[in-house]
């Protein structure tokens, strides 16, 4: 019944208003995914309205949404179509019926704190001889490193790099080590709500612990959960490129050196779409000595989605034809840029793939904000 | 009448012909209100709550009923009927058939003792709750009815019918103000008015031309109207939604019942079944909080000002919009099967009711041509009587001191069709002014 | 000085809208036994006649001196009952309402609790009642003309209406030319009659009227005085033959004021997804208006291949805070397409809609005609527009196709809603206006006071209370024209009664209430010393009678034994 | 526990312009609130005498809710900023005086707004609940 499905998304702490939706078909004709997938949303709070959702089971579209939530952010009605979709993978997490690779991901955190099948041991180990301090000696900044920058070598780099920065800038910083645990971004959006629950109940009180006034992390998904759904008390959250903006303006973060090369910028979805943080990122690389700032059409509120949200990084997609990605990259060569500047490490991580299997390796290379400002030090 | 003004006929006293009796009658000007009913109020005294507000229809119309029935530059002709006008503009002359209610206006208290007593009590059927009930042959058609004074239906009285009514009179015998007088004719007045205002509303579509819902061959198929008698507090069951005296267990409405039809001969859109459909659900999920209520919609068209807010409340009352117009109700079982393509499921449907609720077509009233040969009207292709230009002269008829008010210019909502029934008074106002020889 | 009470109370059931949720036998049962109290009965309905006619036989035969009725909102039925009262030879200011519907069975599902608060409320007003004094009705002549706010079609044709029966009227138009939005149109719906046939007629009729005053580049800078003799400062241009006036400050006397602000076009911007400012090929309605005039469909020189209308761009949009339908865009829509089949006949035209609303006179028969023109109606409300190459793709999911489509188009034609103005809130403050949530402003009852508003004197014409198309704007403009027309025929308005009053014996001579008074109504009486109040000045507000030091100024209705008497019994 | 079941009095005086007819709205709207405000009706905000809101406290009442016009919409121009700066000095002289000033509640509350007045009786009544009632009753005083 349309009312059960409502009711399970409030306990689920979920905004979905299923019943004010006119099915207009906005969300689904901005769903990055739906001309390549079946997915199709409108049509799943449809057949919830009428009550004529088929067995889930056989739905394996439901694993495409990416979580951008480009139909959030359009619905005129305010129905919050996504959450439908996140509803219905706690009811298929709850029977068990999930695609085995994210059912990996999910285990690897319940048992080590990260999704990449790491031993929690080695969450700082990219950190050695950095002279970063342990946020348990007392910050200003308690920096989120999170999992991909902790463990992923590409992304390794990007940590290095805001390290590097941080220092420069002056910054009294620390981070968790090994005491760092998933935010759960990604599991409450793949509908494991369980297990999103336990993530709170014992990051919060650890991250609050810090007595830090400002927490800075590397990922908009990391962002978007703490500062939306931990409830953080005396603490302010900001993604980096907020923070950088911050100590550019303040006149901390100051260059040396420059970049003369041109560059474009792909807005994340958790950055941007949902957190309408647009400006910053913009301002960070324009301060940046050298860089000619070049924009692609698709952008901002606009922007294309990079499929690597909402729990995609663990799963392939039922997509058979041309991943988004591809599509992007292609996007961002035609600007004639040469460095394609991301700011969250799942982007980093789609893109990058793109442009090796797009063969446009000599004409583009995706960098994070971070290394670029590093690199003009 | 108190005032010595240029005088002003308005024909129909339903909501549009009150409205603009009363702002030329308060502006100071004589108003002779004539309705061919034996009470005032129209179409909306049929309805139970209007949409969006949810004000009982009764609560703000009656007021307006009782002042038209007191005001002193008002003369209140009920169950009379224009029967012939004469001259121009400035100068009407028009003479007005009163029908004989075979009961004196002025002696009846309308305690409706006769109707008790009356040999068909309970018999005939009561036209006023569209036929859901019984009354007898003489009546008041509804409780508030303005002016109160009962009427013989001539053609369900035994007397009149039979010319013998048992040994006594039974009414006759009963009314204590011996107010009922059989031997009434019919009398015609003649007046002289300076500008007519014509408002006289709209008829609903026989859904019998709609075999295919099978009205009037199912009796838990209802029209819209009935559903209003149905729900209303004053109707036959007191407000409750009760068909065979069982409450439904699942609703079903069904829109664009004619409209939007030019196979019925209604290309146009009824403008009003969108939003009392709406109300209709939700007054089905106020009244019985578990039915399970299914619209079928093809545009719906929330247009006014907090409709489309009206809309979504109902909507997030649990009722259930699916886009398609069914094709046929059919009976299987205990219940009725309505079938319909939903075009977003991309699937034929059938989904069970045990009340199917028609919102019918809003149609010319039936003797829309002889009015308009009566009044020199000219007629739009769909009917209703045309205005001088669709776009600037929206209540000018195309003659001249001639003025439209209300649903008989084609269908509109309650505030819209007060709207162009004070419209239609400033008109009058300005031909009236001029007729006091300031033109 | 009061009689000894003798009340009557009526608790009405309101069909079953106060009687399903309060007891209404036993409230009446309760009010019987209050003090003072003479009968109590109950009746379906008390607005009707027979509920009328038991007040008006009751008091005739019992002698009562008070009623009270329990049933609606004073502001819907007082005028109802103090007329039945006053036919039953009750003073009607010594009638008293408890509102049970609004305020307790509407908003209360408990029926004891409700049936509970409903006879508090009852005992109240019979308190209340029993303390009222006898008033006397009041009247005050009219200032003959109308001021019209707004030279807009709504504006103009209710001037006209004005001016026809004989009285002046006076236009503010903010702009420096009369006609409005209207002006910007190229042909109408639906009969795609060009504008530029009847709207300079319109003008000219209304420029060349004896009784109407036009002033251009004007504002309304102040208004004072009540219905019937308002002062409005104008500063502006006055608008005489032989053109347009210094600008400069007129006073004008009216009697009434009708409000024709109009709405605001809705700015496409803020729907960043369309790109409207970023794309040439993007474009609003109201520009696709001017390229029809002129004829000029090119982009880039060139003749679209593909024009796709979009609609409800600002409407329908809870996130935009825009809940409502514009109720014009549909038409709109549907005109802007046919003439664009019919000046490129090779050129594919589609429109992009969620419901198809073409409710009007012809509205349906117009919608079929585009179809019938080659017009492509598909249903799936745009999500983003992006560019490819020279053309831009719209992104778009076709809901009966149930697939996600990119549309190549030439040119995207975003049909854009209208909004309340909010350079009218300086209008809203001086003329005490309420807006309603979506913004417009509020009329005093959606159903049958469609064009008054809660100021008397004070009435809504066109778009400024709601969005409206031409015809429906001009049926409204017409009937504020009526409403407005009432008390200037008349010749007379009444006056509220209950005003403020001094006790010579305890007033001071102070001048607190001199000062406090915001309508300059006391005055000091320089013989006696003594605070004098002008009746025809007092609004009743009461902002006197608090700060009066010895409480020798009071409110008529208001007193404060009347208010205290409510208090005791409500809190016991 | 007696406080579970206490309900509070509350005695609200409401413009006539505004807050009366926000009340109102509410009931059309058939938007539910708890039945503990009692109303009644002033012409505006600014005519409500401190002695009435004493004399309400005095005699049982456990809360009293002002309602008026939004600031500059009063329909007599400026009652409503009378009615702010007298609420302000009665609750000033009731802390002075050890009576508890947050029973009194001073709201602007429109004709459209409903679903704030309902919010504002809502939220008064479980203020009240939680508060316990009022100590400052004649019975008790005398």
């Amino acid at each position: 019944m349309q009312a059960d499905i409502q009711e399970l998304a409030k306990e689920l702490g979920l905004g979905l208003d299923l019943l004010g939706c006119i099915q207009c078909g906005k969300c689904t004709g901005g769903c990055p995914v739906s001309i390549t997938t079946a997915l199709n949303v409108r049509f799943l709070v449809y057949e919830a309205l009428v009550d004529a959702l088929p067995d889930l089971g056989g739905m394996e579209e439901l694993w495409d949404c990416t979580c951008c939530f480009t139909c959030v952010e359009r619905c005129p009605k305010d129905v919050r179509p996504a959450e439908l979709i996140i509803s219905l993978r706690s009811q298929l997490v709850e029977s068990g019926k999930i695609p085995g690779t994210i059912g990996d991901a999910l285990m690897s955190i319940f048992r080590q704190g990260n999704p990449l099948g790491f031993a929690r041991e080695d969450r700082a180990a990219w950190a050695e001889g950095l002279g970063i301090k342990s946020a348990r000696e007392g910050c200003e900044v308690l920096w989120f490193v999170g999992c991909v920058p902790s463990y992923d070598m590409r992304s390794q780099a990007v940590a290095k790099a805001a390290a590097k920065v941080f220092q420069a800038a002056g910054v009294d910083f620390g981070i968790l080590g090994t005491e760092e645990t998933c935010c759960g971004n990604e599991v409450r959006r793949v509908g494991e709500m369980g297990l999103f629950e336990m993530l709170v109940e014992e990051g919060k009180p650890l991250l609050e612990s810090v007595g830090a006034p400002t927490m800075v992390t590397t990922s908009p998904h990391c962002f978007n959960t703490f500062k939306h759904e931990y409830n953080l008390e005396g603490m302010e959250v900001l993604h980096y490129t907020q923070f950088l903006a911050r100590l550019i303006e303040e006149g901390k973060l100051t260059f040396s050196g420059k970049v003369e090369r041109v560059v474009t910028y792909h807005d994340p979805c958790f950055l941007g779409k949902q957190n309408h943080v647009f400006d910053e990122p913009r301002a960070v690389l324009q301060a940046i000595p050298g860089v000619k700032f070049v924009e692609m059409d698709r952008i901002r509120e606009r922007s294309l989605c990079c499929e690597g949200g909402g729990g995609r990084m663990w799963f392939e997609g039922t997509n058979t034809e041309e991943r988004l990605a591809f599509q992007r990259v292609h996007e961002a060569a035609e600007t004639g840029a040469e460095v394609l500047a991301v700011a969250c490490p799942f982007c980093m991580s789609m893109l990058e793939d793109a442009v090796k299997v797009q063969g446009l390796e000599d004409r583009l290379k995706v960098m994070d904000i971070l290394e670029l400002v590093a690199e003009a030090m | 009448m108190a005032s010595a003004k240029p005088a002003a006929l308005v024909i129909g006293a339903g909501i549009a012909g009150i409205q603009a009796a009363l702002d030329l009658a308060d502006a100071g000007f004589p108003v002779y209100l004539v309705e061919r009913e034996p009470s005032v109020g129209g179409r909306m005294s049929q309805l139970d709550k209007t949409f969006p507000t949810l004000d009982c229809s009764s609560c703000i119309l009656t007021p307006k009923m009782v002042d038209v029935g007191q005001h002193p530059n008002i003369e209140l002709m009920t169950y009379s009927e224009v029967v012939a006008v004469e001259g121009e503009v400035g100068s009407f002359h028009v003479t007005i058939k009163k029908k004989p209610r075979y009961v004196e206006e002025d002696l009846c208290k309308g305690c409706g003792a006769c109707a008790e007593a009356c040999r068909m009590h309970g018999r005939v059927i009561d036209t006023f709750n569209q036929g859901l009930g019984k009354r007898a042959a003489i009546y008041v058609p509804f409780p508030q009815a303005v002016p109160l004074v009962y009427t013989i239906d001539p053609n369900a009285c035994i007397y009149l019918t039979r010319g013998v009514c048992g040994k006594t009179f039974k009414c006759k015998d009963a009314c204590p103000a011996d107010a009922i007088n059989f031997d009434q004719k019919e009398q015609f007045v003649e007046v002289d008015v300076a500008a007519i205002i014509v408002a006289t509303g709209f008829d609903l579509i026989d859904p019998r031309t709609k075999p295919e819902f099978g009205y009037g061959v199912y009796p838990n198929v209802l029209t819209g109207l009935e559903f209003e008698r149905l729900s209303s507090a004053s109707g036959p069951t007191a407000g409750k939604i009760l068909l065979n005296g069982k409450e439904p267990k699942d609703v079903v409405f069904i829109h664009c019942v004619g409209s939007r039809d030019p196979h019925t001969g209604v290309p146009y859109c009824s403008r009003i079944c969108c939003m009392y459909t709406a109300k209709h659900a939700h007054l089905v999920r106020d009244k019985l909080p578990d039915a399970r209520i299914t619209v079928f919609y093809i545009d719906m068209r929330a247009f006014g000002k907090g409709y489309e807010e009206f809309y979504d409340r109902v909507k997030h009352e649990g009722v259930i919009y699916r886009r398609g117009e069914p094709s046929e109700v059919f009976k299987r079982g205990d219940k009725l099967v309505v079938r319909a393509d939903d075009t977003l499921l991309r699937r034929t449907v059938e989904v069970e009711a045990d009340l199917v609720v028609l919102a019918t077509a809003v149609v010319p009233r039936a003797d829309t041509e002889a009015v308009a040969r009566l009044l020199g009207l000219e007629r739009t292709p769909d009917g209703f009587f045309k205005e001088a230009h669709p776009k600037h002269c929206p209540v000018e008829s195309t003659r001249p001191g001639v003025f439209l008010a209300g649903c008989c210019q084609g269908p509109k909502d309650i505030p819209d069709t007060v709207a162009q029934g004070k419209a239609a008074a400033a008109a009058a106002m300005g031909v009236l002014h001029q007729a006091m020889g300031n033109g | 000085m009061a009689s000894r009470p003798r009340i009557g109370v009526y608790i009405c059931h309101c069909g079953t809208n106060i009687a399903a949720t309060v007891d209404v036998e036993a409230v009446t049962e309760f009010a019987k036994n209050l003090p003072g109290v003479v009968i109590a009965r109950h009746y379906t309905y008390m607005c009707s006649e027979p509920g009328q006619a038991l007040i008006k036989e009751d008091a005739r035969k019992l002698g009562l001196n008070r009623v009270v009725v329990a049933s609606c909102s004073p502001r819907m039925h007082e005028p109802t009952f103090r007329a039945a009262s006053q036919e039953g030879g009750v003073n009607p200011y010594q009638f008293e309402m408890a509102n049970i519907r609004e305020q307790c069975s509407w908003v209360h599902h408990d029926r004891d609790e409700a049936t509970a608060k409903a006879k508090a409320l009852v005992v109240a007003a019979v308190a209340k009642a029993a303390r009222l004094e006898p008033l006397e009705d009041r009247e005050v002549g009219v200032t003959p003309g109308a001021v019209v706010i707004g030279g807009g079609v709504a504006g103009m044709v209710a001037a006209l209406d004005v001016a026809e029966a004989g009285f002046p009227a006076y236009i503010v138009e903010k702009s420096d030319h009369l006609g409005g939005h209207v002006a910007d149109l190229n042909r109408t719906f639906p009969d795609l009659e060009p504008v530029a046939e009847w709207l300079p007629g319109l003008i000219e009729r209304v420029q060349s009227h004896p009784n109407i005053t036009v002033f251009l580049n004007a504002q309304v800078a102040r208004v004072e005085g009540y219905v019937g003799n308002f002062e409005v400062t104008v500063s502006g241009s006055k608008v005489s033959g032989s053109g347009l006036g210094e600008p400069g400050t007129h006073s004008l006397q009216v009697g009434a004021i009708i409000v024709a602000t109009g709405y605001k076009v809705f700015d496409p911007h803020r729907k960043p997804e369309f790109g409207y400012g970023l794309y040439p090929q993007v474009i609003t309605t109201l520009e696709m208006e001017r390229r029809l005039a002129e004829g000029d469909l090119a982009v880039d020189g060139k003749e679209p291949e593909h024009v796709v209308f979009i609609k409800c761009v600002g409407s329908r949009d809870k996130q935009l805070g825009n809940p409502y339908c514009s109720r014009v865009c549909c038409m709109i829509s549907a005109k802007q397409a046919q003439l664009v089949r019919q000046a490129l006949p090779d050129t594919r035209v589609t429109v992009f809609y969620i419901d198809v609303r073409t409710f009007g006179k012809r509205g349906e028969e117009f919608y079929d005609e585009a179809r019938r023109s080659g017009v492509r109606y598909r249903r799936g409300n745009v999500s983003e527009i992006y560019r490819r190459g020279d053309r831009v793709v719209v992104r778009v999911e076709d809901t009966f196709l149930r697939r996600t489509l990119e549309v190549e188009a030439d040119l995207v034609v975003l049909a854009v809603g209208m909004e309340a103005r909010q350079d009218t809130d300086e209008i809203a403050t001086l003329l005490k206006l309420p807006r309603s949530a979506d913004g417009f402003f509020l009329e005093a009852h959606p159903k049958l006071r469609p064009v008054d508003t809660a100021m008397d004197g004070v009435f809504l014409a066109g778009c400024c209370q709601g969005p409206k198309d031409i015809p429906d704007t001009i049926a409204q403009a017409r009937a504020a024209a009526a409403s407005a027309l009432i008390p200037l025929l008349r010749g007379t308005v009444p006056v509220i009664s209950e005003t403020a009053v001094v006790d010579p014996e305890l007033c001071a001579g102070c001048g607190m209430c001199v000062e406090v008074c915001p309508f300059g109504a006391p005055a000091l009486d320089p013989l006696w010393g003594v605070s004098r109040v002008n009746a025809v000045l007092c609004k009743g507000c009461g902002a006197c009678a608090v700060t009066c030091p010895s409480k020798a100024i009071q409110v008529r209705h208001f007193r404060p034994d009347q208010i205290l008497a409510q208090v005791d019994v409500l809190v016991e | 526990m007696e406080t579970t079941e206490f309900e509070p009095k509350i005695v609200a005086f409401l413009c006539n312009w505004c807050t009366y007819t926000g009340a109102d709205l509410a009931g059309t709207s058939r938007i539910q609130y708890p039945p503990n405000v009692r109303i009644i009706r002033l012409m505006c905000s600014g005519s409500v005498d401190p002695t009435y809101v004493l004399k309400a406290l005095l005699d049982g009442a456990d809360g009293v809710l002002i309602g008026g016009c939004h600031p500059g919409d009063c329909h007599y121009q400026s009652g409503n900023y009378k009615a702010r700066r007298r609420i302000i000095a009665l609750k000033e002289i009731l802390k002075q005086a050890g009576m508890e000033e947050d029973r009194v509640w001073l709201r602007w509350i429109s004709a459209s707004e409903g679903q704030r007045f309902a919010d504002t009786v809502r939220k008064m009544t479980e203020f009240l609940k939680e508060k316990g009632p009022n100590p400052m009753k004649r019975e008790w005083a005398v």
